[in-house]
């Protein structure tokens, strides 16, 4: 038991050392501004792994969430996961991915953000994988890794474009360098970010990575999958924003891709029957919903709603691990009328549900507010999104909200109220340990502090209030008709067959391709050598043919050389 | 009439032919004909052909004399090496030492030849005791039926030659190769017809080359002859026929290079190809470096085709200096192999690195000298200096033809070394205490491969000094 | 008289010298082939030689050395001849190849 | 210095094989570990900047051909030696083992030495003679200590594909020595036929498709310091070659985009082709033809950048493959066998130690940032979307969208060994053990060489960093 409270006093170490210095920085003036060393030069350097670290308020925050759910995660982990077998490398990774996060967010060296971007995708692969018996595990985290790492392809280029646009590699200097040579390269940067974070972020077509990386540890869902590593995306996006600001065609593309998305998770998660996968696609739709105000011109609503959907999000995925702990399936069907039996977990939980729904005075609200907001006020600007595509796109966002509100109340009613399933005991449902408890009722908590001081939008406010309770209306009213919301729409449980393309397209395509290039690697490259040397073989045995011991034949032999060889010689001449 | 000899350059052929003489009364009127007796009045004849080509070096010219010393070196290394068939009771001594120096004669007449009557006459008295003395081993039939390969194919391209010396003659009306070069200078002679001349001419040298087409007889002559009569013909006869065929193209041919140019460039590109690949398929020692040596002749005729150079005279020389060495090191090795265990067999060579280093070490030495392969650096080196005026005079292809052929030709220099490096089969062969000639013969092999291995350390001894 | 004729006449004989290399069976005939072959090269020489006028006659000299020759190599050819016929009984090539 | 740094270790090797006999295996390996380990500190004293040819030794050798023993460290050079003889070293470690046969040793030694002299000689000619000078002894070490069926047939099939390409290399020195001269520094030459024989002869030993069908046969037969020495060294005097030879040839530039096409051709092809392997050894040869061909891709743009990228990417390849072949020679020593089938799942719980490293290695492979795996694809990605000198737009970026497909490939490939072997379900077996104490010492120090390199680029960049002249390459 005590050695588990090492790697919680290790984390805690971490995130007392990032408080210390994320925490002064909350104050600072600015939203990325301008400060620092940096110039151009004649042409990027060789790329060099030099800390650099500094810290913008908003990475501040960034940082904050990360350590605090991080440490949160791993104190709620000593009581969930600690008698695992493998609990220490698990605690290890999950520390390790703290620095990746850390290294991504406190950096202005762009190497450096993308040594931490990919060593948390390492650290996510391990962890879904943590349970490598299992081949849903063994599935999920080479889809995960294959998925985001392919997408890191377009960050890499990314990177090189920005350097080769602005002589720098240091996010700083090549701000500097295009606040004085003006902006380059927009469109192919801006693509080329979103490239990578449509994969990390799980957007809308490579979205189907994330809920099939539910099999890892719940905590771990927690923690990367809801709190930090997706959320790394939005940030990364916010982080570069100066670079595609101008380029309409990048923000269109998000804002596309964010619309998308949004609704697309939402649906699915209507109509989940399980708990955890239902969180997974709500991940996916908020996440889109922070592109939507990045794409909108407004990447500081983003990261707002990213800190407050971190918090809620994490608090959700913990307490569906205290229902999983308490019914051992994630399978809503297994759960229903745990009310009272886990009192705290069904409060808190209560709270986080409120704040995806968007209830005030939840941070979920707020934030959601600010994102529908800054897609409302950009309607009409210069530059930025055409009118058109803002109005549906806004459009798009309160559906979105409708859902995400029914959706919400759904999996809250089935999860807590109802009937209790026929094969569980009644003492099945018991509460969950305090170490577990403790970090829920921390989030919780912070789910209602966050909102202190956010602003707060009247018209747009009052609409996505009544919209939300709309939604929690239609599901509730139904619940008291007496349906058990268990909707099954073929369609959308299939998840339209988004996953067709990455699950058994491209393996067949791999396999298949594979195959032949194996057997013409074998058959069709090698034939130059074999052919060569089965010529060889051959003339050395008509060679041999030739050696008869017959002395007519040697001078019939020569006396045809002569021959030849005159008359090549006469005709050359 | 007058007619004037050039006795500092006939000199050393002259004491060759001598010692011959020498040999064969010592063994007639010597009642017991033992190989000693014969051997030594060689030896010494050898010996002092050298000084006395040495002496004379400046009038025979630095590349004559440069191939006279090849000839020399190298009969002398099949003389001592010889010693090892005294005990063979079919080999008359006398003969044997007269037919090897007459032969020798003839090979170092060749190369001081300045007239197409010396060459013949000197082609025919390295041929006809060549011959002879292929099939001298009596009652062997193998033997004997190789020296009739050997005859027939010798006589008709000898008869070929001569033809090609009497068109020659038509066309140019004189004998000697200064004068020819400066009939064939002239506009008005009949092109085709020289052509056809210097085709004819150049096919008895390379009959002695062994270029393909006019190989065919050296895999059954080295086989069915004993060893170190065919390191005899591998080494000393090829070196005459490479010098004459240097020295009559550079100094009498010059003008009608568009003939010979293209053909030597095909020839030697064929003659290494169909060496290598005849080689692939050996399982004898002999027949491997029968074959090997028809490829070897392949590198030695292509930089010819830079015959008009500096360098195009000088590096098959070099190259021809190396391979003569390393080949009688190889062919000596082998010839004591064949005393002791009765047979040259690749398989029967396996482990004698383990078994018998002192002989072992010098075949993979000699292999890898011949393969052009490191340690052996002076292989490698002469193969690059006769690649170098290949490339000079812009025949790229027939250096690349060369590179692959080095490539084959280390597929079955390969497979001899590391049969010799294998783990042997069986129990190790334990020779009886070896007779002083064997000794002799080990002697040779080791002084060579030292030699070889010095060059390897230090081939500036080579390229600077020869010729 | 042209030079035409004794080249003709040489070329047939060279011909008719190597036909008879070629396709003769018996070791001795072939030797007479080769013989017809260097004659044909001595007509050759001693042609060129008068139609020249060469005053050092060295055509004529080299048909003296290439008469010589052809002797050597026809005595050193019947030896050969003997020590086959001794050794496999028999002078027909294509049974000595055997 | 340099003498000594080459001589110590072909002495000793020669030694060891002569007396092979009177030492037994370990003590032969740790003399010999010991003597590599003295060429390595030699070589690591010998630096003096980067500005200049370290240690330099310049003596006539052939007057008449322009060839001299001239030995030097330079910047490019510099990192090849110290990974070979590091390399070098480890191998002697790997062999402190009961079963060792001295001659192994003396081979490892011998073959060491000779590559160290390729990438010590700045004489063209002396560069070919210790190229070709290691051919041999590898024949032996994969034709008599490789395990499975036709090592011979792998060994001369090496052998004869790298002679082959050889040969052509020195037809290509001889074109150059010709006009420009056989001195590194000084030659320079406008020959169409230099640029394609050395590229083509190159291509071979590197290898680049469709050049490569020697490799997997010998890779996979090879014993396991045969196979790290061939991908960890032996590639590397191919990519040495091209990287030496590029800059001393005006018309490398005709031929550079056909080169820069067959490096990410290879690249793709490689990646399929590891995709469909059950046999590890077989899959990590056939990765390094695709690291190759970044390596490859590179040098043809011959840029600053590419420089950097090779010079790196071959390092990292060297420790990374070096890593890679450790490991997987640790479970044929366990398992008879490098099958993936045969091995079986869940290695984390059967040998987690060895699982971890495999693992590890695996992800540095496939270029993970923060390992030494990533600098070398990831400059080599910058120098083809530079462009450079030599390559026109759309051969370069062509080549780069290969390679990111290739980069793709990679990950699928090792997460798909990594499922195979790593994770799944454990079934025990006999064999089942994990690193005992010689393994865990030399799979640690790659490890450590390949984080440290990773993590901290600096040492190996800071020699192209700022781009100016690269002492020893005419440039």
């Amino acid at each position: 038991m005590s050695r588990r409270w090492i790697y919680v006093a290790l984390t805690a170490a971490l995130a007392t050392a990032a408080s210390i210095w994320a925490v002064p920085r909350l104050d600072e003036p600015g939203w990325f501004a301008y400060v620092g060393q940096g110039g151009a030069g004649d042409g990027p350097p060789l790329p060099s792994l030099s800390p650099d670290l500094f810290l913008y308020p908003v990475s501040a925050q960034v940082v904050l969430l990360a350590v605090g759910v991080g440490l949160l995660v791993q104190i709620y982990s000593t009581a969930y996961l600690g008698h695992h077998p493998r609990y220490r490398s698990y605690a290890l990774i999950i520390i390790l991915f703290l620095v990746g996060m850390i290294a991504v967010v406190g950096t202005t060296n762009l190497w450096v953000l993308l040594v931490g971007w990919e060593v948390m995708g390492l650290c996510s692969y391990l962890l879904i994988g943590h349970e490598w018996q299992t081949a849903e595990a063994r599935a999920g985290a080479a889809k995960a890794f294959l998925v985001t790492r392919v997408a890191d392809l377009g960050l890499l280029l990314a990177i090189l474009v920005i350097g080769e646009t602005y002589g720098t590699y240091d996010i700083v200097g090549a701000q500097i360098a295009s606040s004085q040579d003006g902006v380059a390269s927009s469109t192919a940067i801006g693509l080329l970010v979103l490239v990578a974070v449509v994969g990390k972020s799980a957007q809308f077509p490579l979205q189907t990575w994330l809920p099939d990386a539910m099999p890892g540890p719940t905590p771990i869902t927690a923690l990367i999958h809801a709190a930090t590593m997706v959320a790394a995306g939005v940030y990364l996006a916010a982080r570069l924003f100066p670079f595609y600001a101008d380029s309409t065609v990048v923000l269109t593309a998000m804002a596309v891709v964010a619309g998308i998305t949004m609704l697309m998770g939402a649906l699915f998660a209507l109509v989940q029957t399980d708990l955890k996968r239902a969180l997974a696609w709500s991940t996916v739709s908020q996440l889109a919903f922070m592109f939507a105000a990045i794409a909108a011109g407004d990447p500081e609503a983003g990261t707002d709603h990213l800190i407050s959907h971190g918090v809620f999000k994490a608090l959700l995925f913990l307490g569906c691990g205290c229902l999983m702990h308490a019914v051992g399936s994630s399978a809503l069907a297994a759960m229903g009328g745990l009310r009272r039996s886990m009192p705290a977990t069904f409060w808190t939980m209560s709270i986080g549900f409120a704040a995806l729904a968007g209830v005030i005075p939840t941070v979920g609200f707020f934030t959601k507010d600010s994102v529908l907001h800054a897609i409302e006020q950009s309607a009409g600007e210069d530059g930025g999104l055409a009118t058109g595509t803002t109005y549906v796109l806004l459009g798009v966002a309160l559906v979105t909200s409708f859902v995400t509100a029914a959706y919400a109340t759904r999996l809250w009613l089935r999860a807590f109220f109802g009937p209790v399933p026929d094969g569980r005991q009644e003492h099945h449902g018991h509460e969950a340990p305090r170490a577990m408890i403790g970090p829920l009722v921390v989030l919780a908590v912070a789910t209602f502090a966050l909102s202190i001081g956010q602003p707060f939008h009247l018209g747009i406010g009052v609409v996505g209030t009544v919209i939300a309770a709309g939604g929690i209306a239609v599901v509730v009213w139904s619940w008291r008709g007496g349906s058990t919301l268990e909707w099954t729409t073929r369609p959308l449980t299939a998840e339209l067959g988004l996953d067709r393309p990455f699950t058994s397209w491209a393996p067949a395509f791999a396999r298949g391709v594979s195959r032949t290039v194996v057997d013409l690697d074998r058959d069709g490259v090698d034939v130059y050598p074999r052919a060569g040397a089965g010529v060889a073989g051959l003339t050395s045995r008509a060679l041999e043919l030739v050696q008869t011991r017959n002395v007519q034949r040697y001078a019939t032999v020569i006396a045809v050389g002569v021959l030849v060889l005159v008359v090549a010689a006469v005709i050359w001449t | 009439m007058n007619i004037p000899i050039d006795w500092s350059l006939v000199a050393p052929a002259v004491i060759v032919m001598v010692g011959a003489l020498v040999a064969l009364l010592v063994d007639a009127f010597y009642p017991r004909r033992t190989w000693l007796g014969s051997g030594l009045p060689s030896t010494g004849a050898l010996v002092v052909a050298g000084v006395l080509a040495h002496v004379h070096r400046d009038d025979i010219g630095r590349l004559s004399f440069a191939l006279v010393a090849i000839i020399l070196v190298g009969s002398l290394f099949v003389v001592v090496a010889s010693n090892i068939m005294n005990f063979e009771t079919a080999m008359p001594p006398g003969e044997f030492h007269f037919l090897l120096m007459s032969a020798a004669a003839g090979a170092v007449l060749m190369v001081v030849a300045r007239d197409l009557v010396t060459l013949v006459i000197s082609l025919e008295l390295l041929s006809l005791p060549s011959i002879a003395l292929v099939g001298l081993r009596q009652g062997d039939k193998v033997a004997i039926r190789s020296a009739w390969t050997f005859f027939l194919a010798s006589v008709v391209s000898t008869a070929i030659t001569l033809m090609g010396i009497s068109l020659l003659y038509g066309v140019t009306g004189s004998l000697d190769y200064v004068e020819i070069r400066e009939a064939l200078a002239s506009p008005e002679v009949p092109q085709s017809v020289v052509a056809v001349a210097v085709v004819l001419t150049l096919v008895g040298l390379l009959f002695k080359l062994g270029a393909v087409p006019f190989h065919v007889w050296i895999p059954d002559t080295y086989v069915g002859t004993s060893v170190m009569v065919a390191g005899f013909l591998s080494a000393v006869s090829k070196a005459a026929a490479l010098g004459a065929l240097l020295i009559l193209v550079n100094v009498a041919f010059p003008y009608a290079y568009g003939t010979w140019q293209p053909l030597l460039a095909v020839v030697a590109a064929v003659t290494m190809t169909i060496g290598n690949i005849g080689a692939l398929r050996q399982s004898d020692a002999i027949g491997l470096l029968a074959w090997s040596s028809i490829a070897q002749a392949g590198f030695l005729i292509a930089p010819s085709v830079a015959l008009l150079t500096t360098e195009g005279l000088t590096a098959p020389v070099q190259y021809l200096a190396v391979y003569a060495l390393a080949n009688l090191v190889a062919f000596a090795a082998l010839s004591v192999v064949l005393r002791l265990r009765g047979s040259t067999r690749i398989d029967e060579l396996k482990g004698m690195v383990r078994t018998d280093p002192w002989m072992g070490i010098p075949l993979v030495f000699a292999a890898l000298t011949l393969a052009g392969f490191p340690p052996a650096v002076i292989g490698l080196v002469t193969k690059y200096v006769v690649i170098r005026p290949v490339v000079d005079s812009d025949h790229v292809w027939l250096a690349v033809v060369m590179g692959v052929n080095v490539m084959l030709g280390l597929a079955y220099y390969l497979r001899l070394v590391v049969t010799l490096c294998d783990q042997p089969d069986g129990e190790p062969y334990v020779s009886p205490s070896p007779p002083v000639s064997v000794r002799i013969a080990k002697t040779t092999v080791l002084l060579g491969t030292a030699g070889l291995i010095a060059l390897s350390a230090w081939p500036d001894l080579l390229l600077r000094h020869l010729p | 008289m042209p030079l035409l004729y004794p080249l003709v006449l040489a070329s047939a004989l060279f011909g008719i010298g190597l036909y008879g290399v070629l396709a003769r069976r018996n070791a001795v005939m072939m030797l007479l082939g080769v013989e017809l072959m260097l004659n044909a090269v001595n007509l050759n020489l001693v042609a060129f030689d008068a139609w020249f006028a060469d005053v050092v006659h060295s055509g004529q000299v080299l048909t003296l050395f290439t008469i010589t020759l052809a002797a050597a190599e026809i005595g050193l050819g019947l030896a050969i001849i003997l020590a086959l016929f001794r050794a496999l009984r028999t002078v027909d090539v294509d049974e000595v190849g055997r | 210095m340099i003498v000594t740094a080459l001589a110590v270790p072909f002495v000793i090797g020669l030694l060891l094989m002569v007396g092979r006999a009177r030492v037994s295996g370990p003590v032969a390996a740790a003399i010999g570990a010991a003597a590599m380990t003295v060429s390595l500190l030699l070589y690591a004293l010998v630096w003096e900047g980067r500005d200049v040819v370290s240690g330099e030794v310049d003596t006539s050798w052939i007057e008449p051909l322009g060839a001299r023993l001239h030995l030097g460290v330079t910047a490019v050079s510099w990192p090849f030696l110290l990974m070979t003889a590091f390399i070098g070293v480890l191998c002697c470690l790997w062999l402190v083992a009961r079963d060792t046969a001295p001659a192994l040793v003396g081979l490892v030694l011998v073959i060491s030495a000779s590559s160290l002299g390729v990438f010590s000689s700045l004489d063209l000619l002396l560069f070919f003679v210790f190229f070709e000078l290691a051919l041999i002894p590898m024949w032996f070490v994969i034709a008599w200590f490789g395990t499975g069926d036709g090592t011979r047939r792998a060994a001369t099939r090496f052998l004869l594909f790298t002679v082959a390409g050889s040969a052509l290399v020195l037809v290509g020195i001889v074109v150059i020595g010709l006009d420009g001269g056989l001195q590194v520094d000084e030659t320079v030459t406008g020959s169409l036929a230099a640029a394609v024989l050395v590229c083509l002869g190159f291509a071979v030993k590197t290898p680049i498709v469709p050049l490569h069908t020697w490799l997997p046969d010998a890779h996979s037969t090879a014993p396991t310091v045969g196979s790290v020495l061939l991908a960890a060294v032996f590639l590397k005097l191919g990519t040495y070659g091209l990287i030496l030879f590029a800059p001393l040839m005006d018309r490398f530039a005709d031929v550079a985009p056909y080169l820069a096409i067959a490096g990410v051709v290879g690249i793709v092809w490689s990646g399929f082709a590891c995709y469909g392997q059950d046999d590890l050894k077989r899959l990590v040869a056939y990765s390094s033809i695709g690291h190759m061909g970044f390596v490859v891709l590179a040098i043809s743009t011959r840029s600053d950048v590419g420089l950097a990228a090779a010079v790196f990417g071959s390092v990292a390849h060297g420790l990374i493959t070096g890593l890679l072949f450790f490991t997987a020679g640790s479970l044929k020593d366990r398992f008879g066998t490098a099958s993936m089938a045969a091995i079986g799942r869940g290695l984390y719980g059967r040998t987690p130690w060895l699982a971890v490293t495999f693992v590890l290695a695996a992800v540095a492979s496939l270029g993970l940032p923060g390992l030494a795996g990533f600098w070398g694809e990831l400059l080599s990605l910058r120098a083809a979307y530079e462009i450079g000198d030599v390559l026109t737009k759309p051969v370069a970026w062509t080549a780069l969208a290969l390679a990111l497909v290739g980069v793709a490939l990679t990950t699928a490939y090792f997460v798909r060994a990594i499922r195979l072997v790593a994770q799944g379900e454990p079934v025990e077996q006999d064999a089942d053990r994990d690193l005992d104490r010689r393994e865990a010492v030399v799979l640690g120090a790659l490890v450590v060489a390949v984080l440290v390199l990773g993590l901290w680029p600096a040492p190996i960049l800071d020699l192209f960093e700022p781009f100016t002249v690269v002492a020893g390459v005419a440039r």
